[in-house]
C-alpha cells in the first residue's frame, strides 16, 4: 500500500467521496449512475456536491429500475466507459442479480475474453436502523459465490477510498460493500493519491491466543472486542477479511497456525454465509494446528425484524464476540 | 422487563371505524343533506389521518418510531377516496406509505400505531414497522417496501380471486415511481393477457424520492402507460376526494363485472419529505405553496360549507376529537408491551416448521 | 417414511410427474404455473400429459416473465392457494430471486405470522449438457442462505415423488431443486400415496473409512465413486444431503465420528458454495473425532464452457470423487 | 492430444464478406439493374445463411454441435434486411438465436461454425457456443441467454455513444417473447427518458417456444408496445427483405439525426422447432404451411426473376457456390483445434487477475 505521508480524520463517507471525486478528475470516461444521487445528494450523502461538480452527464439520476442500472453500466463498460454504479442499498441488488450474475460476471469468460467490463457497483448493507425485513440484509455471500466479480468491504475511511480506487481502476466487476453503519466512522486517510489492493486482507491486530477473523463492519466489532479481552487477559488477533473474493488465505492461515485457534464473525447470515466458507477453508489449511474447531456467528437466522429489542438480539455484538472467542479458547462463554 | 412482553397479541379496543360506503355514485356523492353523515364520516377520516401522520412524525423525533417513516400528508383524498370505493370482500395490497391506507381501511389505527412503535400489539406484532402493516381480516393484504414488488402479489391475489370465482376485486396501490421498474410490467401485462380482476391504482405524487416523475418515466402522465396492454386507463384529481372515490368505484364495479384489469392515475402531491428524515431539498417552494393551496382537506371542507352541510364550528370540533382520538391511540401503542425476545425466531415458519432449533443459527 | 409396499422402477421424471397429478386430483387448491408446461409438454417434459388433464386453469402457460411468475404464485397462496411453480431451469430463477427473498421467504415474519405463504417452485439446475454460461448452473446456497425457506435437493425417483408431495403440502415457500441429469434416471417407486419427509439426510452406504456427503447429484455420483472405492478396500459410507436448508445434522455427525474422515462433494462452485457450509459444520460438531480436514469439491469456478472438453473438466467427476477421498484418507489422489 | 490444442485463436482466412450497403433509400433498393450487384449480394447472404442453418442442424445431429442451438431459417430477411440497414459503426446487440445475425454483420462464418462447434477458432473461442458468438471488431457484441437480458445492455451501449458524443447507433435485436419481461420494459423507458441513440428491433416470429404471441403479450402487435414510452414505433413484413431493409435503415438514420430511440416489429415466422431438437408439435399445419408460402427467400428470388434480374439458372448456381462455401466451413470448423483444458480458468477476469490460484476452486 502506497500510504502518502500526511494524514487527516475523515468520515468514511467523505473518504468514498473523495475517491469517487478524484477518479472522476482523473479519468473522463467514469460516471456515477444511481437512484437520487444527483440532486438528492445520495440516500447516504455519499455523492453529496458531485453532480454540481461533474454535471449531470457524469453523476446520473436514473429511474428506480435496478435492473437496467446496472445494465446500463455494464453495457457501457463493454464498450469502453467506467461506470460506478450506486445501488441504494444492497437490498435492491436482489433486482439485479441476474444482470450482475448472468452478465457482469460472465461475459468476458463466455466471449472467451472478447470484451471486459470494468465497473464498480458500490452498494451499503447491514442492520441496525429498525429497517426491518426488506432493508436490512447483508448478502456479502451472493456476490463471494461468482466467479468473475471481486468483492471487498472496507471498514476504515482509509480503506475505503483506497480500494475504492483501485475497484475503479480494475478491469473487472468488482463489488463494492460499504456499510450504513460505517459511513458516520472516523480514520486517518492519507493525503494525496494512493490505492489500496483489491484481493488483500489486513490484520488489524495482533495477538497470540487466537485469530478472529471479521467480514465488514463486523471486522471493527472485533477489534473492539479484542481491546476489552485484553482485560481477561486474552490477547486476540484480529483480520479485517476486507476481500470477500477472493479470500486472502496466506495471513489468516499464517495467523491460525500462530494462535491455534480460530473465531469468525459477520454481520450475515452465518449458515451459508461468508463465515461458513472461511471456518471451512481455515480448518483445511489449518488442520493440524488448530486446538479447538473454527466457531462462527452471524446475525440471528431472521427476517429482520423490525422491534427494537428483537433487531438488537439479531445483530452479533462485541460482547458476543467476546463470548464466541471464549468459548472457542474452551472457556465458560459468559464472564 | 419481563412482566412487559408478552408473545400473544393484546387486541386493541377498537377505534371508530372508517364509513361504509353506500352504494356508490355520484348521487350518493352529492353534497345534500342526505348524503351528510357519509360525507361528514369521510371527512372525518381524511382529517383523522392527517393527525395520525403529523403525531407520528413527532414520535419519531421523539425515537418512538425508528427505521423509515413515509407519511400520507396531502394524500388524503386519493387514499380515502380510493379506499372507501372497495367493497369489503375487496383485497388490497400497497407500498411502505401505507398508514393512512390501513386506517382508511378500517384497521384500528392502535394497532397501526402501535406497530410503528414496534409493539406486540401492532398489526404485524412489531415484526414488521411502518413498511409492513397488515390486517388479514380486512383483507389489508400488507405494505410492502420493495418499489413496485407488491405488484406481482396482486397479480396473484387476483388469480386466486379467479380462480376461485369470487365476486372480489384486488386493488393495488403504488407510486409513480414504481412504474418504471420491471416488476410493473410483468403484473400489468400478466393481469391483461388472464384477465384478472385488478385495479391498478397510481398515486401519483409527482416524486419518488427527489426525482420528478417526467425524470424518470418517458410519460410524465402515468395513465398512458397502461396502452402497452390495451387496459382502460384513467387520470383524475387526487386532491378532490368526490372525484376519487366516484370514479375509482366506478372502476372497481367495472372489473367486479368483467373480470378486466383497469388503471387509474390520481395525481396528488406529499406536502411532506420522503420519509420523515428527509430535509425536502429538491422541490422548489412555489411548487410546494402552489400544492398546499390544493390541500385536500381544506377543499372538501369548503365544498361542505359551501353546502351548507357543515361549518368552521364543525370542523374544529372535529379535529378535536380526532386529536384526542390520535391522543389515546398513542397512549395505547405506549402502553403496549413490547414483543418478548424469546420469540425472536417465531413467525419464520408456519406450521412444524416454526421456530425449530435446526432452523436458528449456531449458537456460541 | 412411509413406505408402501410394491414398488415400481419409473423415471425420475415420472415420479415428479405422478406426485404432481396424484395431489392435484387430491387437493383443488393446488395449480401450476411456469413457462410452456402446458401445451409444450414442458422443456423437461415434468408436465407432459398435465394440461389436457387438469385443464388450463390449473395448468397454466405463463409469459416469459419469472418476477411476475413467482409473485403470482406468491399472492395467491396469501389468499389460500397452493401453487406450483416450474421455473425452466434454476439459472432464470435469479431473475425472481428478489421476489423469492423479499416475499416469498419474508411476509410470514415481516408480518408477523398472520399470513403463510405455501408454495413450491421446482427447478431443474446442474451442467453437462453445453448449455455453457448462462444456463448450467447450481446455485442450492443462493436459496439455502435464507430463512423462511425450505430447500431440498432428490436425488431419486421415489425421493422425487414423496418429497415433492411433502412440498405442496408444507405451509412454507418449498424451493425444490431438481437436476437436469437426473430426469431419466430409474428408480423404485413405492405405490400408493406415500411422502418422504423434508429436512431429512439419507444415508444411502454404509462404511467406515471416511463418510462422503453428496448434494443433488453429486450424491449419485459418490455412491458410484464408493462402490468403486471397494476394490482399493476403501469402505465408504455416503450421504445424500437431500435437505439444504435445514441440513439434517444428526446422521452426518453420528457418521463423522465413527468413521473420523468426511469429505463433501457438490456440482456447483466450492467456495462459498453448499460443502462449505457442510464442511465447517462437520468440524464444529465433530472436531474431536476427526482425523483428517474434511475436504470439498465443487465444480470448476469458471462461468461455465460451451466447448465439451472444458466442461467436462468443470463438472466433477466420480474419478475426482475418488480422488478426493483418497486424499482425505492420506493416501496418492491417483492410483 | 496436445497438439490438437493451442491456446492462441488461429484466425480463418476470411470468407466472401455480406455486400455492402450503398446510401440506403427507395431508389438504391429499386430492381434495377444500376442495383443489381448490391441485390444479388444481398440474395446469396440469405442463402449463405439458410444454407449454414440447414447444415448446423446436420451437423448437431451428428454431436458436432452440443447445446442448444436455434436457427434462423425463415428469418432471413429480417435478419440481412435489418442487419445491412446498419452502417459499420453501429453495434449489435442480441439473443441467443444470431447465427444469422453475426454472418449478416460480416462475422466470418468460419469462426461462427467453429465456435458451434467449440472450437479454439471460434469467435468466442469454444467457451459460449451457439448462444454466445461475439466480434468486437465488428461491433457485433453479442448474443445473450436469458431472454430479455441483453435490453439493459443496448441502453449502456447508447449510453457510451451518446457519453462520447459519437455518430453511433446500438441495434437490439430481440423476440417478441422478450417483451414481456421486466427488462424490456426498465430498458425503453430508460433510453426515452435519456433519448440514447438505439433502435429497439423486435423479431416477431410469433412464438416463444411453443407459446403464440397473443397468448403471452396483452397486445399482439407487439410494436403498440412502444406507445407507453412515447417512442416511434413501426410494424413491417419481415418476410420482404427490401420492406426490412429500407424501413429499418430509415428508422435508424433518423436516431442516427436525432439520439432519440425507436422501435421496428418486424413479422416473421421460423420455420424450425424453436431449437434443433423440438419437435414443433404446438403449432398447425396449416400455419406452417401458410408461412412457409411466404418463404423470404423465394419471395425475393421472385422478384429478382419477375424484374429480369436473375434467373433460376443463377439461383441454382449460387445454392451451389454457397454450398461449397458451406463445406468449406464446416471443414475448418472440424480441422480446427479445440482448446486447451489447461487454459479452463483463462478469461474468467480481465487483466492481472486472470487465471489466479487463488481464484481457482480448492484442489483435491
Ligand atoms: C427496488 C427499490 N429501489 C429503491 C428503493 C428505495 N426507495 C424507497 S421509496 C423510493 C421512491 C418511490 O417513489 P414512488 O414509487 O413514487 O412512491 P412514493 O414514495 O412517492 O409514495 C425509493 C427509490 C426501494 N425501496 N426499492
Ligand atoms: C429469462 C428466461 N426465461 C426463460 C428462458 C427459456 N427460453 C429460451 S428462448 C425462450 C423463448 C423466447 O421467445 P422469443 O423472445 O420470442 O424469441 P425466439 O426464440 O422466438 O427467437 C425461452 C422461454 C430463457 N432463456 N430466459
Ligand atoms: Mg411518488
Ligand atoms: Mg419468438
Amino acid at each position: 500500500m502506497a500510504t502518502a505521508v500526511k494524514a487527516e480524520e475523515k468520515l468514511y463517507r467523505v473518504a468514498l467521496r473523495e475517491a469517487l471525486a478524484e477518479e472522476m478528475e482523473r479519468d473522463d470516461t467514469i460516471f456515477l449512475i444511481g437512484e437520487d444521487i444527483g440532486k438528492f445528494g445520495g440516500a447516504y450523502r455519499v455523492t453529496e456536491g458531485l453532480l454540481d461538480r461533474f454535471g449531470p452527464q457524469r453523476v446520473v439520476d436514473a429511474p428506480i429500475a435496478e435492473e437496467v442500472i446496472v445494465g446500463t453500466a455494464i453495457g457501457s463498460a463493454m464498450l469502453g466507459l467506467r461506470p460506478v454504479v450506486e445501488m441504494m442499498t444492497i437490498n435492491f441488488s436482489l433486482i439485479a442479480y441476474d444482470q450482475i450474475v448472468n452478465n457482469a460476471a460472465k461475459i468476458r469468460y463466455m466471449f472467451g475474453g472478447e470484451v471486459k467490463v470494468p465497473m464498480v457497483i458500490r452498494m451499503p448493507g447491514g442492520a441496525g436502523h429498525q429497517l426491518s425485513a426488506q432493508h436490512s440484509h447483508s448478502f456479502e455471500v451472493l456476490y463471494g459465490l461468482i466467479p468473475g466479480l471481486l468483492v471487498v468491504a472496507p471498514t476504515t475511511p482509509e480503506d475505503a477510498k483506497g480500494m475504492l480506487k483501485s475497484a475503479i481502476r480494475s478491469d473487472n466487476p468488482v463489488m463494492f460493500l460499504e456499510s450504513m453503519s460505517l459511513y458516520n466512522t472516523k480514520g486517518q486517510v492519507p493525503e494525496g493519491d494512493y490505492t489500496t489492493p483489491l484481493g488483500k486482507a489486513a490484520v488489524r491486530r495482533s495477538g497470540s491466543d487466537i485469530t478472529i477473523v471479521g467480514v465488514s463492519r463486523m471486522a471493527v466489532l472485533a477489534n473492539e472486542a479484542a481491546r476489552q479481552l485484553e482485560e481477561e487477559d486474552i490477547d486476540a488477533e484480529v483480520i479485517d477479511l476486507r476481500s470477500i473474493r477472493p479470500i486472502d488465505w496466506p495471513p489468516i492461515v499464517e495467523s491460525v497456525r500462530k494462535t491455534t485457534r480460530c473465531a469468525v464473525v459477520e454481520e450475515g447470515w452465518s449458515t451459508y454465509g461468508v463465515t461458513a466458507e472461511v471456518a471451512a477453508g481455515v480448518q483445511e489449511r489449518c488442520f493440524d494446528y488448530l486446538d479447538a474447531p473454527v466457531r462462527r456467528l452471524g446475525g440471528a437466522q431472521v427476517p429482520m425484524p423490525y422491534a427494537m429489542g428483537l433487531e438488537k438480539a439479531s445483530i452479533p455484538t462485541s460482547e458476543d464476540i467476546k463470548r464466541l472467542v471464549r468459548s472457542t479458547l474452551g472457556k465458560k462463554p459468559d464472564v | 422487563s419481563d412482566n412487559q412482553t408478552v408473545s400473544a397479541p393484546v387486541k386493541p379496543s377498537p377505534s371508530s371505524p372508517p364509513p361504509t360506503a353506500p352504494a356508490i355514485n355520484a348521487k350518493a356523492l352529492e353534497l345534500k343533506k342526505e348524503n351528510r353523515d357519509f360525507l361528514l364520516g369521510m371527512h372525518r377520516e381524511m382529517q383523522l389521518i392527517r393527525r395520525f401522520e403529523e403525531r407520528a412524525q413527532e414520535q419519531y423525533t421523539k425515537a418512538k418510531i425508528g427505521g423509515y417513516c413515509h407519511l400520507n400528508i396531502g394524500e388524503e383524498a386519493t387514499v380515502v377516496g380510493g379506499i372507501l370505493a372497495l367493497k369489503s370482500n375487496d383485497w388490497v395490497f400497497t407500498s411502505y406509505r401505507e398508514h393512512g391506507h390501513a386506517i382508511a381501511r378500517g384497521v384500528d389505527p392502535k394497532a397501526v400505531m402501535a406497530e410503528l412503535f414496534g409493539k406486540e400489539t401492532g398489526t404485524s406484532h412489531g415484526r414488521g414497522g411502518s413498511m409492513h402493516l397488515v390486517d388479514y381480516s380486512r383483507r389489508f393484504m400488507g405494505g410492502y417496501g420493495i418499489v413496485g414488488g407488491h405488484l406481482p402479489l396482486a397479480v396473484g391475489g387476483a388469480w386466486a380471486v379467479k380462480y376461485r370465482k369470487q365476486p372480489d376485486v384486488v386493488f393495488c396501490m403504488f407510486g409513480d415511481g414504481a412504474t418504471n421498474i420491471g416488476a410493473f410490467h410483468e403484473s400489468l401485462n400478466m393481469a391483461k393477457v388472464f384477465d384478472l380482476p385488478v385495479v391498478w391504482f397510481c398515486v401519483n405524487n409527482r416524486y419518488g424520492m427527489g426525482t420528478p416523475v417526467e425524470k424518470a418515466s418517458a410519460v410524465a402522465d402515468v395513465y398512458k402507460k397502461a396502452c402497452a396492454y390495451d387496459m382502460e386507463s384513467i387520470q383524475i384529481d387526487g386532491m378532490n376526494l368526490r372525484e376519487v372515490m366516484l370514479r375509482t368505484s366506478e372502476i372497481v364495479e367495472k372489473t367486479r363485472k368483467d373480470s378486466v384489469p383497469r388503471f387509474i392515475e390520481s395525481l396528488c402531491y406529499r406536502f411532506r419529505g420522503h420519509s420523515v428524515v428527509d430535509p425536502d431539498k429538491y422541490r422548489s417552494e412555489d411548487d410546494k405553496v402552489k400544492w398546499r393551496k390544493a390541500d385536500p382537506i381544506v377543499a372538501f371542507e369548503h365544498e361542505l360549507e359551501t353546502s351548507g352541510l357543515a361549518d368552521e364550528e364543525y370542523f374544529k370540533n372535529v379535529r378535536q376529537k380526532v386529536d384526542a382520538e390520535v391522543k389515546d391511540i398513542i397512549q395505547y401503542a405506549d402502553d403496549s408491551p413490547d414483543p418478548n425476545p424469546n420469540d425472536l425466531y417465531k413467525y419464520t415458519y408456519a406450521g412444524e416448521w416454526d421456530d425449530r432449533p435446526e432452523l436458528r443459527a449456531e449458537s456460541v
